[in-house]
């Protein structure tokens, strides 16, 4: 019962936060968003691990921890330079994050 | 694993998730009404750090063996220390953008604009 | 090398609280995963004082249980901003000093302010860090300079690794 | 010097050992459920590409140069193709893991062995290298993905 | 064909690898390929390739004397027994597909290198031909398999492949073209799969032979009928049937020219043979085919897709978006073939896969020699082009005349068959669509020749052929064109076994 | 437990069914999937932002997966028996169809995005409209 | 049979009529640079072709069928050559007036000073071969094969000036041409194939009461009526008016040695060999074609009176007579049919005639409306006389082979007792005269008018400049020309005193 719970907790936040995703503004929001998404996966799939009775899934919740801190770090690094929709000033750095 | 009463179990699973729940909910919802991207980073902050931790330690009490317990703790420690370096690799690349934060008064909207030199 | 092998120690030991088999040829196999990452985390030179803190472990864990207590309270500060809104939303850039010495010390301090709801750290310089608070419970708590002090503390007497 | 990605970089060299040898362990232990070579590979060239975000397209090139990179891509699938392929000297069908040892379980867990080895370095060498193609090359001085 | 497969046996351990071919088809271009990636080098990587790829035409070839001489073939992957291994089964129809791909796959590489080495950059053609092949393996892969889900696996493997391989074109616009055929493919491919799980939970089966016996149990439940519904639909964005086709004309106007060659004659053809496989093996014990209007739908939209296809193209301006949309059109008549659905229409419309393939190979492979020598395959540039490269021109007439459907080309047989297959059937409007959408074609090849011919060449223009290693490809093509015109009996024989093999003992 | 609260009470036991694996996974399920094939593929028709449709496609393929693993649960959990009494270690079938599938979607969502990122470098655009904008005036 | 063919086999024999022409193309193409070699080389061609086609006569005049399968393309599907008394009588008339044409041709592309001259002789020589191809089918898809040829090969003939409007009216000559082929007349074909599994020629008919019946045989005998769109049934007529923008060898071409000739052939052929007289006469649903010719007949004549230009009015002219062999052969009595024959032989040398004494005009003269013609029968008497001898053969009066085929189609009409027959035939005879006894009355009766003022331009190419750049001061047409029109009036006036040739294989025909 207390997994069902919580992974109905952890679907009502990933509603809430693609809402965010998709409403933006700025593309720092959307990272954002995703970012959180990713964190409630690792947590959505370590619930539901428990409650299937498999925990062989905490080995996929933490690789997908590991992509999400990883595609966020990509993401970061590349948004400055790459300016996806949004100005940024001339004087940016490409190489920093 | 020590053999405890699983409903005392169970009770510390209840304790620990129901809370972790409803900072997760109060954390997205803070990323809906926050007013600019950086607030919101705040509001990822409590799904990053109790929210998540509150519930895995919750799932802790039911493991049922130290290899699943184990693997528990160490997705805890992978978030302990990644999500915040995400979280500021974030707002350097909003401030490298040009993006500064919405603030109250007017010594900090000064330093907002220094802050990523 | 110091720090190789103590890598080679903790991979071990991580290993063998994933695997748990003690089947030999997942221990050869283990072993072999062991030399390998070591061999490559040297190539790619992230085997020192930094990237393999282990000096600081002892006095970090004691920072730990301060940390969670402050995470804790950061918590509810911030959700309570976030139920409550309104006048608890108060955010502001602030600057706060480190008194930290080393990289790595600072990196502590950062990611603890970070980690704590209601700070996030924008920048960090030689001895300031530039950070965004979103309550003033949070800018006031950061203003006291005890997480500094602690996390100069956790980093112990600097230079002396290399 | 302090350097401005001074938190990234001191948390990311801390992290990239440990996951490479997490790799490691979903590629050995990943014969008790299949896929396992392919998690692997994401996870370990993803410690690559960790390091690259942090230190530079360069520097990953230094660890891990484009030669072997590609060498091991190819190693990677002749591995997988390969025990394929042996199991049809051997007498069986394609993939046909029961003829290569003597014992069919023993050649059944030998193939598997293999054949995720396989996978696991050609993912990571792809990831790597993909990274690198795209991360590496410029046009007219701009840095692309 | 038949003496073929009696040759291959003399061959010195031909018996030991005989057994294997369905398997080596595929696996044999797949493990191939990465070595252009060591090689990094375009042209040991194109020798390779080219080698690769005649090895896999002997291949396919033997198959399909195997295939006709004994026919089924039966191979388990892995020796697991249906329905947990996946089992490569060759049939009449996927053996002729086999012969299709892998002949184009043969031809066009040789064609390949002086067009690659022109239109892409040096550093970048290893990858190219490395592309080839794997999307040569995919396209193999589809035919062989007789896994739904293996099938979409190598769907991808190809439908990535071509992504690929369309970026790589001179202009710009290959990149949105290729990114539009990303996004459209990839909806496709998860619609098909979307119906393969479908049909999975209804049987736990992935196996087509095992899904057509155990369909007809549940032919009248909603998932079912919403998997025929997925997977037609899915596989109709890859074939590009009308409104599904609209990655198709920019993606083969401003991919590389070999792509566009490669990718027209082989591509949507593999994408049909798919669907006809699905369609009347897969589903062919039920009779969800004539009941639920997806007949009457497929046969509506070929209808549209002959006109409209052939109508835009009367159009445009860049001859190799002219026969893109030409494509879509002929699309339709294969299509059509599957639309109407006896076995006199099945094999019209492999018939025309065939053809097809034949006259849109050369009628592109003309546009790459005229890319090679004017830079352009613009209406504009042409003039006078008859007299400039009298050769590439008179190949395109040829393909021209068969894409109208001219007496002694590939494409009158093609539409001989089908308007009789849609007359035995009493489907006079169907017949008569047929030969009017004909009439558009004439117009759109009409106006390249009156270009070609009828208007003199501007002084300073360039003349001259293309280098003999497209020239002779391109006449091999041009020459089938007319050959299998002349000599429809062999390929309408061996569409119609296909047929028979597809539909079974139904008529 | 009120009669009024009685299709609530449903609507959650449904789910905990649902969430809880073996056995039929109910309506509850499918209709997760196909709200997300519904969102995905709304995002990538209605979207002009070349970045949106590939995230967009992501949200259509991830329902795919979810489809697959709620499907496992159907049908997995049997090991085959093969034919001289030799157990393979686990019924691969699910997972790795769900493997696969991911691995196709990383590879389409990388090649997407490294086509954008070169699309943006042609166009100095990722919006769909202006570019189509930028392809009609050069037809001209 | 004499000369080096004599003990040819007469499948080979066809053969070798079919390549000739193709051989002869391509060594006009490589003679290209040497204008008189190459024109020699056409005419040679020409001359062989004749020979070979006449080698073929005595085999079908002794009732022999040569026949000869060159492609199996699908089971029942072939390309294969039959040779009978009709084709006969084609390959006869358009091999010989391809030397006659020839001649005419060489007179007339170097006195308008024609551009691309290789390349009309080139094609001229690829429409002769599909003539050929048409006239010696074995099947219907062989005839359809080379009929589609032929049309694809005489658009470069009629789109020769590659001026806008000249390809504008060779769009128009192939697109109607091409649509109605391939919109009906293929269609038929695949119908008529699909009910009877083959497509030969069969004495008899291949269309039995078991394939079709009613209606259908209506809708299947239409789709091959208005599919052979080359016999100009109104309403797909209009592409032989818009080709008279060609030059006057290619109007004779198309007008008398092959185009719609090969058209009133078809139509001949599918309605004695596809169908057979006897289904077509049991079914009233099949009449309409006869109903449709006369008014075609009536129609055409109607709108050549009102033609001012020449070309056009003998175009219309065209439209008309070739109605009269669709009439005929719509009869369906044995007599008529005849007729019909005969009738594609009599207008074939009427009108060619009609049409080199209209080029030879223009090139001498340049003129090109009828209203010009006064008096032109005193300065070009042999060029007139000859029109005057078309004109009699168009009408059908004797002594011209006009009145020879018009003779049995009255009588197939009367034996018939088609009355509706009999009334066109009579009302258009008074039309025919009407539009051409004005222009003979005026060429010798009128006096010349005086040059207009400024009108003068000697070397104008205008060849359809509407009346400026008229010249005065011109004589008879060059030499070639006029020796073709004297030959081409001699044998209109031959087909009257002996029509043996053309009685006689069409009286095999229809098995008498
Ligand atoms: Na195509
Ligand atoms: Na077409």
């Amino acid at each position: 019962m207390s997994y069902a719970v919580a992974s109905a907790a952890v679907l009502v936040a990933m509603i809430l936060v693609l809402t965010r995703a998709l409403k933006g503004p700025t593309v720092f929001d959307r990272i954002l968003a995703v970012n959180a998404f990713g964190t409630l996966t690792v947590l959505l799939i370590a619930v539901v691990g428990f409650l299937q009775g498999r925990p062989e899934f905490l080995d996929l919740a933490l690789v997908y921890a590991l992509i999400n801190f990883i595609g966020t770090i990509a993401v970061t690094k590349f948004i400055n330079f790459q300016d996806m929709g949004h100005g940024s000033t001339a004087e940016s750095d490409p190489g920093d994050i | 694993m020590p053999a405890v009463d699983p409903f005392y179990l169970d009770i510390l699973t209840w304790l620990f998730v129901i809370p972790g729940c409803v900072l997760l909910i109060i954390g997205c919802i803070g990323m809906i009404t926050l007013p600019d991207v950086f607030a919101r980073m705040h509001g990822a902050g409590i799904i990053d750090t109790l929210g998540l931790e509150l519930i895995l330690v919750g799932l802790m009490f039911q493991a049922g063996s130290w290899i699943v317990a184990v693997k528990l703790a160490l997705i805890l420690a992978f978030v302990f220390f990644t999500s915040p370096t995400a979280t500021h690799a974030l707002a350097r690349a909003c401030l490298g953008a040009g993006v500064t934060p919405k603030v109250d008064d007017q010594q900090s909207a000064a330093l907002s604009r220094r802050g990523r030199s | 090398m110091v720090h190789a092998f103590s890598l080679a120690c903790g991979l071990a030991a991580l290993w063998w609280l994933l695997s748990g088999y003690t089947i030999p040829l997942i221990l050869a196999l283990g072993a072999g995963s062991i030399i390998t990452v070591v061999a490559i985390a040297m190539r790619m030179d992230v085997v020192d004082h930094e990237g393999h803190p282990i000096h600081v472990t002892f006095r970090w864990l004691t920072y730990m249980p301060w940390l969670g207590k402050e995470i804790v309270m950061a918590n509810i500060d911030v959700a309570k901003a976030i139920i409550f809104g309104g006048s608890r939303i108060h955010p502001i850039v602030m600057r706060v000093k480190a008194t930290q010495k080393t990289e790595l010390g600072h990196v502590i301090y950062a990611n603890s302010i970070t980690l704590t709801p209601g700070t996030v750290t924008l920048a960090v310089e030689d001895g300031v860090m530039t950070v965004h608070a979103l309550t003033r419970g949070g800018a006031d708590g950061l203003k006291t300079g005890e997480m500094d002090r602690r996390c100069t503390a956790v980093e112990g007497a600097p230079g002396g690794e290399s | 010097m302090m350097h401005r990605k001074v938190v990234l970089r001191v948390v990311s060299k801390f992290l990239i050992p440990p996951i490479l040898l997490f790799a490691l362990y979903v590629q050995w232990h990943g014969d008790f459920g299949p896929g396992g070579g392919f998690q692997a590979g994401v996870i370990f060239g993803s410690g690559f590409i960790l390091y690259a975000l942090l230190f530079g397209v360069d520097a990953v090139k230094q660890v891990a140069p484009p030669w072997l990179t590609r060498l091991l891509l190819a190693i990677g699938v002749l591995m997988y193709g390969g025990t394929g392929v042996a199991c049809l000297l051997l007498g069986g069908n394609y993939l046909d893991y029961n003829v290569l040892a003597h014992d069919p379980v023993h050649g059944q867990h030998l193939g598997i062995l293999l054949v995720e080895a396989g996978v696991g370095i050609t993912v990571a060498a792809a990831m790597v290298t993909i990274f690198n193609v795209f991360a590496g090359h410029s046009q007219d001085g701009r840095r692309g993905l | 064909m038949t003496a073929f497969y009696a040759f291959f046996l003399t061959l010195p351990g031909a018996a030991a690898i005989e057994p294997h071919l369905p398997v080596l088809q595929v696996i044999v271009p797949l493990l191939t390929a990465p070595f252009c990636v060591v090689f990094r080098n375009g042209r040991v990587s194109w020798a390779w390739a080219t080698a690769v790829s005649w090895l896999v035409l002997f291949t396919s070839l033997v198959l399909l004397g195997k295939v006709l001489a004994g026919g089924m073939i039966i191979y388990e992957i892995g020796n697991w027994p249906p329905p947990w291994g996946i089992e490569y089964r060759i049939d009449a129809a996927n053996a002729l597909v086999l012969v299709i791909v892998s002949a184009i796959g043969a031809i066009t590489l040789p064609y390949a290198y002086k067009s690659v080495e022109k239109e892409i950059p040096e550093s970048r053609t290893y990858l190219f031909y490395l592309m080839y092949m794997l999307c040569l393996t995919g396209l193999l892969g589809i035919t062989v398999t007789a896994d739904a889900f293996n099938l979409f696996v190598f769907l991808e493997i190809s439908s990535l492949s071509s992504y690929v391989m369309i970026s790589l074109g001179q202009s710009r616009r290959a990149l949105t073209a290729a990114y539009r055929y990303l996004v459209m493919g990839t909806l496709g491919a998860t619609f098909y799969i979307i119906g393969v799980g479908l049909m999975y939970m209804m049987t736990g089966s992935l196996n087509m032979t095992d899904l057509a016996t155990l369909l007809p149990a549940v032919e009248n439940t909603r998932t079912v009928l919403a998997a025929f519904a997925f997977v037609v639909v899915g596989l109709g964005l890859k074939l590009a049937i009308f409104p599904l086709h609209t990655w198709l004309p920019n993606a083969y106007a401003f991919a590389p020219s070999t792509v566009t060659v490669f990718l027209a004659s082989t591509a949507t053809k593999v994408a049909i043979y798919a669907l006809l496989r699905l369609t009347f093996t897969v589903f062919g014990n039920t009779q969800l085919f004539a009941t639920t209007g997806v007949q009457e739908l497929l046969i509506g939209l070929a209808l549209v897709a002959m006109f409209a296809g052939a109508f835009v193209a009367i159009f445009q301006n860049d001859v190799k978006r002219m026969l893109a949309y030409s494509s879509v059109s002929q699309v339709g008549y294969m299509v059509l073939g599957i639309g109407i659905g006896t076995a006199a229409g099945l094999s019209g419309g492999i018939v025309h896969l065939f053809n097809h393939a034949v006259m849109k190979g050369t009628a592109f492979m003309a546009m790459g020699a005229m890319l090679y020598v004017i830079g352009s395959v613009s209406l504009k540039d042409m003039a006078g082009i008859g007299r400039r490269m009298p050769v590439t021109t008179a190949a395109f007439l040829v393909s021209g005349l068969s894409l109208i459907g001219t007496p002694l080309t590939v494409g009158f047989i093609s539409k001989w068959q089908l308007v009789q297959a849609a007359l035995v059937q009493d489907w006079w409007f169907i017949a008569a669509g047929i030969l009017l959408s004909s009439l558009l074609a004439i117009t759109y090849v009409w106006r390249v020749v009156e270009v070609a011919y009828m208007q003199p060449a501007p002084a300073d223009a360039p003349r001259g052929e293309a280098p003999w290693q497209m020239l002779v490809p391109m006449l091999i093509m041009a020459a089938a064109t007319i050959w299998y015109g002349i000599d429809g009996d062999t390929t309408l024989r061996i569409a119609g076994e296909a047929a028979k093999a597809l539909i079974g003992g139904r008529p | 437990m009120t009669e009024a609260f009685k299709p609530i009470y449903d609507l959650w036991l449904q789910f905990e069914a649902f969430m809880a694996g073996p056995g039929s996974p109910g309506l509850f399920g499918y209709w997760i999937v196909i709200a997300l094939m519904m969102i995905g593929f709304y995002i990538v028709i209605t979207h002009d932002n070349l970045i949106k449709k590939i995230v967009g496609l992501n949200v259509f393929q991830v329902s795919v997966f979810l489809f697959y693993i709620l499907m496992a649960k159907v049908t997995g959990g049997t090991a085959p028996i093969l034919a001289d009494g030799i157990k393979q270690y686990s019924n691969p079938l699910p997972h790795v169809l769900i493997l696969t599938a991911i691995v196709v979607g990383v590879a389409t969502t990388a090649l997407g995005l490294a086509l954008v990122v070169r699309i943006r470098n042609a166009y100095d655009s990722i919006e769909d409209d202006e570019i189509l904008a930028v392809e009609e005036a050069e037809d001209k | 049979m004499i000369g080096p063919l004599a003990h040819m086999p007469p499948g080979d024999l066809m053969v070798l009529a079919l390549c000739l022409p193709v051989i002869g193309a391509f060594v006009v193409l490589g003679l290209g640079r040497w204008e008189n070699a190459r024109d020699a080389a056409s005419l040679i061609t020409a001359c062989i072709l004749f020979y070979v086609v006449t080698q073929l006569y005595p085999h079908v005049a002794a009732g022999s069928r040569p026949d000869i399968v060159l492609i199996d393309m699908v089971p029942g599907l072939s390309i294969r050559l039959t040779l009978e008394p009709l084709g006969m009588i084609f390959a006869l008339i358009a091999s010989f007036l391809w030397i006659i044409t020839t001649l005419y041709a060489i007179g007339y592309m170097r006195g308008h000073h024609e551009e691309n001259q290789t390349r009309f002789y080139f094609f001229f020589a690829i429409a002769i071969a599909s003539a050929m191809g048409v006239a010696m089918s074995g099947n219907m898809l062989t005839l359809f094969v080379f009929y589609e040829m032929l049309s694809v090969s005489t658009y470069p003939l009629v789109a020769h000036h590659g001026t806008e409007d000249a390809k504008r009216s060779g769009r128009v000559y192939l697109g109607i041409l091409l649509s109605t082929s391939i919109g009906f007349l293929l269609f038929g074909m695949i119908w008529t194939w699909t009910l009877t599994g083959t497509l030969d020629f069969v004495a008899g008919g291949i269309i039995k009461a078991e394939h079709a019946q009613g209606p259908m045989l209506g809708v299947l005998l239409a789709l091959f009526a208005f599919g052979i769109s080359k016999a100009a049934l109104m309403p797909f007529h209009r592409w032989l008016p818009a080709a008279m923008v060609a030059p006057t060898p290619v109007s004779a071409l198309l007008h008398a040695v092959a185009v719609v000739k090969a058209g009133v052939f078809s139509v001949v052929k599918v309605i004695v060999y596809i169908f057979g007289i006897d289904i077509l006469s049991a079914e009233p649903s099949t009449d309409f074609l006869l109903y449709f010719a006369g008014f075609n007949i009536i129609a055409a004549s109607v709108v050549a009176l009102r033609q001012d230009n020449l070309k056009r009015r003998l175009a219309y002219s065209t439209v008309s007579q070739l109605s009269y062999v669709v009439i005929a052969a719509a009869i369906l009595t044995p007599l008529s049919l005849i007729g019909a024959a005969v009738h594609i032989a009599a207008h074939a040398f009427g009108k060619i005639t009609l049409f080199f004494a209209a080029g030879a005009i223009m090139v001498t003269s340049h003129k090109t409306e009828v209203s010009q013609l006064n008096g032109i029968g005193r300065r070009m008497p042999i060029t007139m006389a000859a029109f005057t001898i078309g004109a009699l053969s168009m009408i059908g009066l004797p002594p011209t082979g006009g009145f020879v085929s018009k003779w049995f189609i009255l009588q197939g009409a009367s034996a018939a007792e088609n009355w509706f027959a009999i009334c066109v035939v009579v009302a258009s005879t008074i039309l025919n005269m009407g539009y051409f006894i004005p222009i003979i009355y005026a060429a010798f009766f009128r006096t010349e008018d005086p040059p207009a003022p400024g009108g003068h331009g000697h070397d104008d190419h205008d060849d359809h400049g509407h009346g400026y750049g008229i010249k005065h001061d011109h004589g008879e047409a060059a030499w070639p020309m006029s020796v073709a029109i004297s030959i081409t009036a001699t044998l209109t006036i031959t087909m009257f005193f002996k029509p043996q040739i053309a009685v006689g294989l069409a009286k095999q025909m229809m098995g008498f």
